[in-house]
């Protein structure tokens, strides 16, 4: 009988095993009565920020889709955002304030109070306002809101340090518009009007600019009824998925996009396609030559005639004359182009040749301040508190140079240069830090060289990271405040300069923050608290939450704009105000904010006639082709009076005449392009399960980077489809993924930038390559923007 | 012979045990006396407040039960341990015995609001019952699940109640 | 009784992969791991198949999604032998998992190749049980499965088309993959109502059916890219 | 027909094996088991992992499984088939063949029968296929027509069997109550032979039908979809010229195996070698054509997909496969069957082994280049089959064998009543028969 007992013992044993087949696929989870309700906020993973709606049943977040109702991506979401859920719940989110263990980047952690934590920073900080010296406070933040960013520039003005550093601009276009119109912020392009866009390297369906919106625009132009659906070209080496959508292309080197404009400037010209009202009224130095800050430049006009005839751009790009005429008629002859420009073209060597070459060839065609073309970006009229008066010590301290050397002597234009920060922080120059803070950026995984932050600070007393996850940044930090996921937070985000017209939406907690973890700005505000004096002076007394409701009351002061509803609304609402009246909205303080929190959003499209005046700075009547700033800059940074063309050519270029550059393609003949995915967003999203399956879901390839190759290329290097390479460089060397597609030139590879963890979460930690890892740290001479451009040598890897 | 008959026998009844966890038995906070309330004319809607409105019919929480049994008159060893649920601020843990497939998409909102389906007819004299369930019970007093649903279907002449599988199954 | 159908534009698609990572989550559709992903047991309802002709700097690259075509004559229902997929009352294609046995052969008869199997036991990732959608069942091992163009939506659609007593309309009922596309290149609705945009397009010069040849009958549709008025 | 007594003291070379059992026996069956065993390991891990252990995947859902199914049930048709058509033909000397042909077919078609079972997702659920099944479905054509196939051979497997049986009964020496209970109180009155007989000619006749339709059904698996490659009108014949080709190599090996091993040179002569050699070359000769019909329309219309699955076989990554099926299949056996003087047994075996490779591999290069090939630009992978596959299909080979062996260990492999009429009766109704093929002797007119 025990053997009976044994077998029976056994057979069940098996039996369940074989039957729990059966009772898998069930939810362990707790359902209750499915009782669902929606809450409309806001999607922070990039800082286009689209209106999403989250789907509570039973009190538990189930779902999460775009929201209709908002004015700009109307129900649009990327893969990234529709993930948001899955990086709420990541399992390795810091649940509490960490506090290092031994010695920096050892990766062993305590947890400690947020007293504690906030006091230990609040200490080093007050005691520095003591020694008078407030600039040795360091903060380097994404910026991605604005708000966000007027609470840290509102605090550093107080506390006296001029080292705000904001990560994640375009300076050289920034810079290129600062010197030809005199603005301060770079203008929006107003894509929805335009019939002809033309994309230098602008990813505008990927992670460039504001993709969401981009697409639904593209939606529109090319809506199934449209008569005449607009046209999209696409100048660039690599055929990424916009170039792959665009309907035409001109494929050229790497390093090219200058040239390419101008010629196609060129073919305006002698076809006489150009917008010749325009320029006599609004811009200077096209025809004429002439001189400034000692430097004499000729006509525009001549300049182009003389050195980008179609011929020699061909002859340099490798594009058939045919086809330059092509794009350039079609350009030329649509009703309302625009040129637009990526960051990949601007982050490369003289990106800023390249924004003033593309800011030309728009003002050849006269789509500056017109439907269709650049205009005012747009913004929100929040009320926010008057500048503080920045006491002694404070106005000591904002005297002293920043420390990535921005708006110093030279670079007098260029606002931001984190690109310099690890350079100077290494060797304390203009002075070393004492405490430094970084929030919403990764620097140590997603800048070139950014693996040397470490050492870097390695002089800095007081490190403070503040994150959502445990990242390579954190890593260099001695204290860690976890901050809350953009789902547990409140915040209100302005139109993007880069939109063509003002809006806000509103962000609210859809679920308690379910650790111990705060918004940055209460974090923030806390901190200011603890410090004492004018920072604490400078920040609210409640919560950032409570303090919201007030900035709103901006939008209702403004007495403009209506609250996103259905389309239906939208309509009336248009239809009424351009009959001159008025859709009576919420009137009390109090009922407007609960509107605004339901509705999600407020915009206002402005009707208003456009003019290139607009964009035009203070005291400046015309557009320059050749900025007297500009060249006096130039010849500050080269040390001696340079040709003006340079500032078209770039400096090297126009040292050597115009010639080709001298590539060492020797022990490198590779043309290195790095790329992002709109699911992996150069790192920052990679975090989640579902992104980083979907990695590559277009290729095939998930949970892994790759290495495009011309398969002609890759049958030279015996490389099959899939294969493991070794990429070397200068800086660097890794090894990834071949995928053989004749999407990139045969003397270029491109690479997938963003994988390659080495701390970020138990699902991204080691997934992939890490591509900025082969680019040496170089730094734009006129602009002081990273150079993320090289050279690399492929060959097969032998596992 | 014999033995090797039990044996067998015995696999089997160890292979049937293994495979179907049945004979759980469940305890639930309270002795809840359906029949108790039913016949003060408490409706089921009181207590299993989304039976209308939701998918589930959701179980009544403390608060719930207070409304009434505030002022109720009589002490009982239940009042009490009610009055603990709802002073500890744990609240009531009912255990649910109407275990659904996981798979199966059923609405109470379909069947008893849209469908006027009486609760008798799925839950049988649960209002009768005076003692609260021991076990997990499937619907229909334990006939097995999709066959009753489909008898049920097939009689009513809802063009609204189809046979469609997608209907059911999700 | 409407018979739902999808135009898929792909002149207005820009391959951006919101509606493959929304049908994933919004289906519970497992991800797997690396290596079982490595293996090619990714599983997607929706995902995108992309086609390079050409070569550099001429390659032409046709992506377009892929997902059930619900088809009107559907190669995968005739050979089930145990009715586990099925062509419906609501003339989509279902797939019940608790009957079926998992022989893959509606699998091997699909030429869209539209099915995936549970390969592996199937388990949300660490700590994300909570945030699977709980109108859609956890498929367990074993099983084929598929898009099912969201049929919970329409149960939840007709659910309340009947409390209103309407009968249902386009917009009560929308599968995600429309909802989420950011350029609005997929229209979704009733191919049998004249009016209806989705009928309207499927009839228009740019219209086709994948393999259409096959007499499948599918009810997605699909425009192709217009060339540049240049 | 007049009487005849089979007797139990003649023909020992036959019984020997069942009496004497050798070390050999055990030192054969133990490894077979060994093989079965890790085989059973290996599934029921399958069971618990589910189907991530094999190298099935996306889109390639079907592997080694289906084709050892289709190859198993292939081999089945050797034998009842076989020995029908001979006992329909009367072909004199298929008496020492037939029993083998039968029990061929017994096995291995119980063997087959369990891979598709193998290959579910879900066996936990396989009764839905009896509760819910759809007599729509190819799959249940398959299982009502193998199943009743089953039926049918070992009816007729058995029948033949009665008769010896009895004579062991009567020798007495093994296993009394199992040759009792199994001989059914065969006594051989001439009621018994008449109706004996009567039986085994339905039954021959019976056997055919089923037996055709079996492999026709199978092939209709794959004909019945629309994928590239399988959907085709002759996949039905081609199937089962296929099947008994590979069943007749599948026989001779058996045959060559007890010749050998039980010493039955005086029984299976060359001459049944070379007889059944004719039957072989015959169906080489049909498969090469059917083979070359199949792939040349494919070729000819040259439709898109159909054209990306054939040159994925004949000169993309399955051409070595496929030039190797071609050589065993149809260069090897036609080359050394064609002449007389080629038709030894060693040559016989030789092709034979290459026929049942070939065979195998026809199976595979049916089921997986089409799923590797779809039509959609479906990103493929290689499908690379898992030591779970292989040693499940090793298990399956030799539990062919151990099934094999085990019969041979209980019954006469090769039927002892059968040779004994033969002897006794066969010269004169033979002679009787080709007296009646022929014109009467007309009287001469001197």
């Amino acid at each position: 009988m025990t053997a009976a007992g044994l077998a029976a013992a056994g057979s069940s044993w098996f039996t369940n095993r074989l039957f729990a087949m059966a009772q898998e696929g069930t939810l362990r989870v707790p359902r209750g009565a499915g009782q669902q309700r929606w809450v409309p906020t806001l999607c922070r993973l990039c800082p286009a920020g689209c209106g999403i709606r989250v789907r509570m049943v039973d009190g538990l977040p189930v779902g999460l889709e775009g929201d209709r109702a908002h004015p700009v991506s109307a129900g649009g979401l990327c893969p990234a955002g529709l993930a948001g859920l899955q990086e709420l719940v990541h399992p390795d989110r810091l649940r509490t304030p960490l506090r290092r263990e031994g010695p920096r980047g050892s990766g062993r952690w305590t947890p400690t109070t947020w007293e504690h934590a906030l006091e230990s920073i609040a200490a080093p900080l007050r005691q520095l306002r003591l020694d008078g010296h407030p600039e040795r406070f360091l903060v380097l933040e994404r910026g991605d809101s604005p708000l966000t960013r007027f609470w840290l520039e509102r605090v550093m003005r107080a506390y006296g340090s001029p080292n705000l550093v904001l990560d994640g601009g375009h300076e050289p276009w920034r810079a290129a518009w600062t010197y030809v119109a005199g603005a301060a912020h770079p203008p929006a392009a107003d894509l929805v009007h335009s019939d002809f866009i033309l994309s230098f390297g602008h990813e505008l369906f990927e992670t460039d600019g504001h993709p969401v919106w981009q697409s639904k625009v593209w939606g529109r132009l090319r809506a199934p009824d449209a008569q005449r659906p607009a046209v999209l070209a696409y100048v660039g080496p690599r055929v990424s998925p916009t170039a792959a959508r665009a309907d035409l292309r001109a494929a050229i080197p790497p390093g090219h996009e200058a040239l390419m404009a101008l010629g196609l400037a060129h073919i305006l010209i002698t076809e006489n396609l150009i917008d010749r009202s325009f320029l006599e009224r609004w811009t200077s130095g096209y025809h004429e030559p002439g001189t400034g800050a000692g430097i004499s430049w000729p006509g525009f006009e001549g300049f182009i005639r003389q050195r980008y005839a179609p011929e020699e751009v061909s002859r340099r790009t490798g594009v058939p004359v045919s086809e330059i005429f092509r794009l350039g008629r079609a350009f030329g002859n649509a009703r309302r182009p625009i040129a637009i420009v990526g960051p990949s073209p601007l982050h490369a060597e003289d990106g800023l040749a390249v924004a003033m070459a593309v800011v030309a060839l728009n003002l050849a065609v006269g789509s500056v301040g017109r439907a269709g073309g650049y205009v005012t970006g747009g913004g929100a009229p929040f009320a926010l508190p008057e500048t503080v008066v920045a006491d002694e010590v404070a106005r000591r301290g904002l005297a002293s140079p920043r420390m990535d050397g921005a708006g110093s002597a030279t670079l007098a234009a260029v606002a931001q240069s984190p690109a310099r920060l690890i350079a100077n922080l290494a060797d304390g120059k203009p002075y070393p830090a004492a405490v430094a803070l970084i929030h919403g950026t990764n620097p140590a995984h997603e800048w070139a060289g950014g693996r040397r932050l470490g050492q870097a600070l390695s002089g800095v007393g007081t490190v403070v990271s503040v994150a959502t996850i445990l990242d390579e940044s954190t890593d260099c930090a001695d204290l860690v405040l976890p901050e809350s996921s953009f789902l547990e937070s409140w915040g209100l985000l302005p139109s993007p300069s880069l939109m063509p017209f003002d809006y806000a939406g509103i962000q609210q907690p859809a679920v308690e923050p379910l650790y111990q973890s705060r918004c940055f700005e209460d974090a923030w505000f806390a901190l200011a608290r603890r410090i004492g004096g004018p920072p604490a002076a400078a920040v609210p007394a409640g919560s950032y939450a409570e303090w919201l409701p007030e900035a709103a009351q901006g939008l209702l002061a403004a007495g403009r704009g209506t609250l996103a509803g259905s389309e239906f609304q939208g309509r009336i609402a248009d239809f009424m105000e351009s009959r001159g009246w008025k859709v009576a909205g919420p009137a009390s303080p109090a009922a407007f904010w609960e509107a605004l929190r339901s509705s999600g959003a407020w915009v206002d499209v402005p009707r208003a006639e456009r003019s290139p005046a607009d964009l035009l700075g203070p005291g400046i009547e015309r557009y320059r082709f050749w900025p007297a700033p500009l060249l006096a800059e130039a010849a500050r940074v080269a040390g001696s009076p340079v040709a003006a063309e340079a500032i078209y050519m770039g400096p090297k270029a126009a040292a050597l005449g115009g010639a080709e550059r001298d590539d060492d393609a020797g022990a490198f003949p590779m043309h290195l392009l790095l790329f992002d995915t709109n699911t992996v967003w150069g790192g920052r999203t990679a975090l989640t399960p579902l992104m980083l399956e979907m990695t590559g879901h277009r290729e095939d390839i998930a949970w892994d980077s790759w290495l495009e190759i011309h398969p002609d290329t890759a049958r030279r290097l015996r490389v099959e489809n899939g294969d493991r390479v070794r990429v070397e460089s200068a800086a660097g060397s890794l090894v990834t993924r071949a995928r053989l597609a004749p999407v990139v030139p045969p003397d270029a590879v491109a690479m997938l930038r963003g994988l390659g963890h080495r701390r970020f979460g138990r699902f991204a930690t080691g997934i992939g390559a890490h591509a900025p890892s082969l680019v040496p740290a170089q730094v734009d001479v006129w602009t002081g923007t990273a150079i993320t451009t090289t050279r690399v040598r492929v060959t097969p890897a032998k596992a | 012979m014999g033995r090797g008959a039990a044996c067998v026998s015995l696999v089997v009844l160890a292979m049937a045990v293994g495979a179907t966890g049945c004979g759980r038995s469940i305890a639930q906070p309270i002795a809840f006396n359906h029949r108790l309330h039913t016949y003060n004319n408490v409706p089921c809607l009181v207590c299993h407040a989304t039976a209308a409105s939701g998918q589930g019919a959701g179980l009544p929480d403390v608060t719930v039960c207070r409304r009434c049994h505030e002022d109720v008159l009589y002490e009982s060893p239940e009042k009490a341990k009610l009055r603990l649920a709802s002073e500890s601020g744990r609240g009531l843990r009912w255990v649910p015995v109407y275990a659904l497939r996981p798979y199966v998409y059923f609405s109470h909102r379909r069947h008893v609001t849209l469908g006027r389906v009486p609760c008798r007819s799925c839950h049988g004299d649960v209002e009768d019952q005076v003692a609260p369930f021991q076990a997990a019970v499937s619907p229909f007093g334990g006939r097995s699940g999709m066959r009753a649903c489909i008898s049920c279907h097939d009689e009513s002449h809802s063009p609204y109640a189809g046979v469609d599988c997608v209907n059911c199954h999700r | 009784m409407p018979r739902w159908g999808m135009v898929i534009d792909l002149d207005r698609c820009t391959a951006c992969g919101a509606c493959v990572a929304a049908c994933k989550v919004e289906n519970n559709v497992q991800i797997v791991s690396p290596e079982e992903s490595e293996r090619g047991r990714r599983m997607h309802w929706l995902r995108l198949l992309a086609e390079a002709q050409g070569t550099y700097p001429n390659a032409r690259i046709r992506i377009a999604p892929n997902l059930c075509m619900m088809c009107d004559n559907p190669p995968c229902t005739k050979v089930c032998p145990v009715h586990a997929t099925y062509l419906g009352a609501d003339s989509l294609v279902g797939q019940i998992y608790p009957r079926c046995i998992g022989c893959r052969y509606c699998m091997a008869a699909c030429p869209y190749s539209v099915k995936v199997f549970n390969w592996s036991h199937a388990e949300p990732p660490a700590g994300m049980e909570a945030i699977q959608n709980p109108d859609v069942s956890m498929r367990p091992r074993g099983v084929v499965e598929k898009c099912t163009f969201c049929h919970h939506r329409l149960q939840a659609a007709k659910e309340n088309a009947r409390a209103e007593n309407r009968p249902v309309r386009e917009a009560d009922y929308q599968p995600t993959c429309i909802h989420c596309c950011p350029p609005d290149a997929m229209t979704f609705g009733d191919l049998d109502d004249p009016l209806s945009a989705v009928s309207q397009l499927s009839r228009s010069a740019r219209a086709t059916q994948a393999l259409e040849h096959l007499g499948t009958e599918p009810k997605v549709y699909f425009l192709e890219r217009r060339d540049a008025q240049v | 027909m007049h009487r005849f007594e089979p007797s139990s003291t003649q023909d020992e070379t036959l019984f020997r094996p069942i009496e004497r059992t050798t070390r050999k026996f055990y030192l054969t069956v133990a490894v077979l088991v060994a093989i079965i065993l890790f085989a059973v390991i290996m599934y029921l891990r399958q069971m618990m992992l589910g189907l991530t252990v094999t190298g099935m995947m996306q889109p390639v859902t079907w592997g080694f499984y289906i084709v050892n199914f289709v190859f198993f049930i292939g081999i089945s048709h050797a034998g009842t088939l076989i020995s029908a058509i001979l006992r329909i033909t009367q072909a004199e000397w298929r008496r020492p063949i037939t029993r083998m042909a039968e029990v061929i077919t017994a096995i291995v078609l119980a063997i087959g029968g369990l891979h598709p079972i193998i290959d579910l997702g879900r066996p936990d659920r396989v009764a839905n296929v009896f509760l819910y099944g759809r007599l729509q479905s190819p799959l249940l054509w398959d299982v009502t027509s193998i199943s009743a196939y089953f039926a049918a051979s070992t009816v007729y497997l058995f029948l033949p069997l009665i008769p010896d049986v009895a004579l062991l009964r009567e020798r007495g020496k093994k296993h009394r109550w199992l040759y009792e209970f199994l001989s059914w109180g065969w006594q051989g009155t001439p009621q018994q032979w008449k109706v004996l007989h009567r039986a085994i000619n339905i039954m021959m006749i019976v056997v055919v039908p089923i037996a055709v339709s079996v492999h026709t059904v199978i092939s209709y698996i794959f004909a019945m979809t629309l994928q590239s490659g399988w959907h085709s009108t002759i996949f039905g014949p081609y199937f089962v010229v296929g099947a008994i080709f590979s069943g007749i190599a599948a026989l001779f090996i058996a045959m060559i195996a007890f010749r050998s091993a039980f010493r039955l040179q005086a029984y299976l002569k060359l001459v049944h070698f070379q007889q059944l050699a004719k039957l072989m070359l015959a169906m080489a000769v049909l498969w090469g054509y059917f083979t070359f019909c199949e792939y040349l329309t494919g070729f000819y219309g040259g439709e898109p997909a159909e054209m990306k699955t054939l040159l994925y076989k004949v000169s993309g990554r399955y051409a070595p496969l496929f030039w190797t099926m071609i050589v065993c299949n149809f260069a090897i056996p036609v080359a050394l069957l064609s002449y007389k003087k080629f038709r030894t047994i060693p040559s016989i075996l030789i092709s034979s082994f290459a026929v049942l490779i070939g065979m195998w591999l026809e199976r595979l290069i049916i089921v997986v280049p089409s799923l590797e090939n779809p039509r959609m630009p479906f990103p493929t992978h290689i499908y690379v089959p898992t030591l779970t596959e292989i040693s499940i299909f090793a298990g399956g080979l030799a539990l062919f064998a151990l099934g094999f062996i085990v019969f041979a260990k209980f019954f006469p492999i090769v039927s002892v009543w059968e040779i004994q009429e033969g002897r006794a009766l066969g010269k004169a109704e033979t002679e009787e028969r080709i007296e009646s093929y022929l014109p009467e002797e007309q009287p001469s007119h001197a």
